[in-house]
């Protein structure tokens, strides 16, 4: 089946973005499809690429990252939310007069109608919020 | 072209103190401007973000009554409270900042089986 | 004597209970943010064992007038300004917050 | 036939509430993170309405054996692991999130 | 030199959902470093926190009973639940990590009043 | 009289992180002394310099920057929760191999030893929490 998911929690003060990650890793594992994984509210904060976890704690980030290179997953950031939340990609970081990109490679920022798109293009749609 | 699936957008937080309210409207707008059919249901807490004399001036924030009375102008027409959550706040539907449905609790059932997609907020 | 700052709404039956089995005699409760839907008529038996002359009971303004409760509470709350949020601080030698 | 996934404790009874009303038979309830401690026999008043024939009650193994669970869940439950949660995903035609 | 202030931490979270239960941890440990004496309540959903027998490598995080398990170490022996709260999840002593020291609901009031600063996590 | 001020809460989702700010301010304007703003958990999101919020909302990341030159604020960042969040100051960001820092100016990295000493030097110890 093909399967959607909305992470809309913070990757560091809640268990949700964690949960939303195995599920992910689950389906593919039984061979499921996944359309589009969709971050929104404090979800898209997984995707700043200056986040340093301690060396005993998991990095999802780079889990995200690795899940997405290994089957080829569209991992879109709601540009919104990423822009007041201080996660970047070139064009944005040009266009607020910041220095530097943060976005992490394998994201990218796109707007809601993105998730728009991947509901009505999904067979399931599920949200992991908090 | 995008499939027309029907959405419900389930509210459950007040306006305010957190963004959930805002990120749900923003959501329903998109989905709406994309011909996907909207239905809205505010419960719980949901329900204090349709309350009138909204005034959040000192908070600096936009004014979320305000945002809501816009919804029609998007086509989102059916917006559904429960009774039973009405008067549990002790106030009426002359409280409230636009027009809703009333429905009764037993009713949001019904409202899940028919839509195609649930969104909670 | 202790200022007990409560932000979230009465559905957080739990936290209520908390904070009311943290109150002594003389401390004062202040709602705000979410908290101020707490001071709605409807939700006063969230308070009905305290004595008023023994708990003070206030709501933070700018939160109410946001929220468009400002015809619609209880007059066993009153309503103070950020002013008067800095002075039940100071009143009381120290914050619990409950959130 | 609708999923219904929540993630809280059972001290939000409103969630617990909204859920309840919005259960349709055949539907299944799925208990995820810090949810899987209503599933402790003492919090199983939340659940007493419904027939177990017509409401699929299940938890999620990780966060059950993570909160030392594993042997004070209440039988009505059963434990579902991952492959579980996916498949229980596929069954049913759509899914809701009480978070 | 730091002044020996009195700290009660109320815990109110449950362990692995958020990240609340550690960062109260963090600062009871840092405080009790600093010589201030530091007391811990468990309430409500913060019982959870002192469960045995937890299992958290599916989740890949760290066993919160064992953390909770050092305090003494740290010189932290106060450590308060209720026993109205024990009973509500019908469990026993016997079903916590960890020695406590049971209290009546009504006697948290006094635990605020006794210590100079109380934090809420 | 002397307060302290603890801001657990993300300034993205929750209110907290504002009404923090307006307590502040007004403890301020009553003539009352900071000592130190700690914060904690998300709160600590506030200090990352490439927040770029609508321009029709408040900028919580300048209001605290400016309170704090006007009143010589002391605006302590706990360093554990914002190295695990991506908020690196220059050195932090050449321990883990990031390229740039993104610490906003005005605010300090450092551990929660400075919340202890807080705690133990004001009078008043207020949490903003979510």
């Amino acid at each position: 089946m093909k399967f959607s998911l909305i992470v809309h929690a913070s990757p560091f003060s809640a268990q949700t973005s964690s949960t939303a990650y195995r599920y992910a890793k689950c389906l593919l594992e039984e061979g499921h499809q996944i359309f589009r994984i969709f971050y929104y509210g404090d979800g898209v904060l997984v995707a700043n690429q200056q986040i340093a976890p301690p060396q005993d704690e998991t990095n999802l980030l780079t889990s995200w990252q690795l899940l997405a290179k290994t089957h080829n997953l569209d991992l879109v950031v709601c540009i919104a939310a990423a822009v007041k939340r201080g996660v970047l990609d070139d064009n944005e970081a040009q266009r607020y007069d910041k220095k530097n990109a943060n976005l992490a490679l394998g994201f990218e920022l796109s707007g809601l109608g993105q998730l728009a798109e991947a509901i009505a293009a999904s067979d399931r749609v599920i949200t992991f919020g908090n | 072209m995008i499939d027309k699936k029907s959405i419900l957008i389930i509210n459950q937080s007040a306006p305010y103190g957190s963004s959930k309210a805002r990120e749900s409207l923003d959501v329903a707008l998109t989905c709406s401007i994309f011909e996907m059919p909207v239905s809205l249901l505010f419960i719980g807490d949901g329900l204090y973000q349709l309350i009138n004399n909204q005034s959040p001036d000192a908070l600096n924030m936009k004014k979320h009554e305000a945002m809501l009375s816009a919804l029609p102008m998007y086509d989102i027409e059916k917006i559904y409270i429960t009774e039973e959550d009405l008067e549990s706040i002790g106030l009426t539907e002359n409280d409230l900042a636009m027009p809703v449905t009333l429905i009764q609790r037993d009713a949001i059932a019904s409202l899940i089986q028919q839509n195609d997609s649930v969104l909670t907020f | 004597m202790t200022l007990h700052v409560i932000n979230k709404t009465p559905q957080n039956k739990s936290l209520y209970l908390n904070m009311l089995n943290g109150l002594s005699s003389g401390d004062a409760i202040l709602l705000i943010e979410d908290a101020v839907y707490s001071a709605l008529e409807a939700h006063q038996s969230l308070f009905k064992a305290l004595s008023p002359d023994d708990i003070q009971l206030s709501a933070l303004e700018a939160d109410i007038q946001a929220r468009g409760l400002e015809d619609k509470l209880s007059p066993r709350f009153s309503s103070v300004n950020d002013q008067g949020f800095v002075k039940l601080s100071c009143e009381h030698d120290k914050i619990v917050s409950w959130y």
